[in-house]
């Protein structure tokens, strides 16, 4: 397992070609890409690791992990920059997906991490999305009775 | 008794700070406690801490609800809802 | 949009490098990796460009599809080697994910391809799985009214 | 009328035969008539063609059901469900 909070940009199969577990089967990924505007990424350095760790331990509660990378960029990133990877290997492609598109939805509502965008008039912090918590609180759903009143 | 307090992003900015060490008053002992208290210097202070919603907190890099206790020593971080990912 | 049907190995990052279109701001990709036993992977050629080609383009109709990959293998494969990669970009992570999901179900069930493992104990052609078919027919349950007795 | 027959995987092996160029007797105008006809030489065919669920065809490429329809010079394929990805 690997989570690295970084400026560096990473490559995609590096990364998956560090997942050397003989029983696995099935690797899923995802992969945030800058689209039209210019953005600086502030983070909590120590809490950024730490959460995502915390998100990742959850993913693998839930799912067959056999191995993940989690690798989030901080700083200047320009137009088509790679922004963050997600990468999990299990036995089946099922506990791949889930637990890749559940990190991902958790890294976007947990992790703290906040987008300035610089727009030719002006810069400004990116606000947070309704859909994004929605997004994560799916997984909640699935796993508790629908009559506890959330 | 002292505190590290930390903002991030936006509230950093419109604080014009990213982290101080606090002495707290006696009967401070929560992350609420600790905003009022940040609130209470008026001016740029008073202003970002206005909106309830727009402010998150952490206590020693876990994210933490308002009413969370704070102790001597602790690190304590205030900040907007996050957009990474 | 690329379909390779080869018996040549990939590389993930090589094929998602290609998704060039400034709109995209999210990529998923599966890669299915051989287990622990050497195999065969026969296909029939032609019409299995042609059932692929179907699937991505039933996933077009159904989320936002910015670009897509998909290529899979055949012939001789030995343990860790990649088998099939299914790559898609689009402008949301929800689409990226829905559909590279969709994609590689409906090629377990609807793609011509067939596996020969290759034991200490003799060669064996895989048998189809049940769970395969389920996984692929979730899709349409999503899409049609509960009532309509199917 | 003649028509391209292909067998895959496990039935081609069975059959020892991957494509034959076969001339329909008159009266055989759909994949399940042409599957009988097969199936009636006997021997291996006989036993490749008895389980109904584990032979799927498709016509000029294109997955259908035993009763599609068949005409002079189209390619029929027969094979065993799919076990590719």
């Amino acid at each position: 397992m690997k989570i690295s909070v970084q400026r560096e940009d990473f490559d995609l199969s590096t990364e998956t070609r560090a997942f050397t577990d003989p029983r696995i089967g099935a690797i899923a990924t995802f992969v945030g890409v800058v689209r039209d505007v210019p953005m600086t990424l502030e983070h909590y350095a120590g809490m950024t690791e730490r959460e995502i760790l915390k998100i990742v331990e959850e993913a693998k509660v839930r799912w067959q992990v056999m191995d993940c990378t989690v690798i989030h960029r901080y700083g200047e990133l320009k137009p088509a920059d790679q922004i963050v990877l997600v990468a999990v290997a299990s036995a089946h492609r099922g506990d791949a997906f889930a637990a890749c598109e559940f990190i991902m939805d958790y890294l976007k509502t947990r992790a703290p991490f906040w987008k300035k965008e610089h727009r030719p008039e002006g810069a400004n912090w990116v606000e947070a999305r309704a859909a994004d918590d929605e997004a994560a609180e799916r997984w909640e759903i699935r796993d508790r009775p629908r009559l506890s009143g959330r | 008794m002292k505190v590290k307090v930390l903002f991030f992003a936006g509230l950093r900015e419109q604080l014009g700070t990213s982290a101080e060490e606090i002495d707290l008053p006696a009967g401070v002992s929560t992350v609420a406690g600790l905003r009022s208290h940040l609130q209470a210097r008026g001016g740029a202070y008073e202003k970002a801490f206005a909106g309830k919603a727009l402010v998150r907190s952490a206590v020693n890099q876990d994210m933490v609800p308002q009413s969370a206790r704070i102790k001597a020593g602790d690190e304590v971080a205030f900040f907007p809802p996050v957009t990474g990912g």
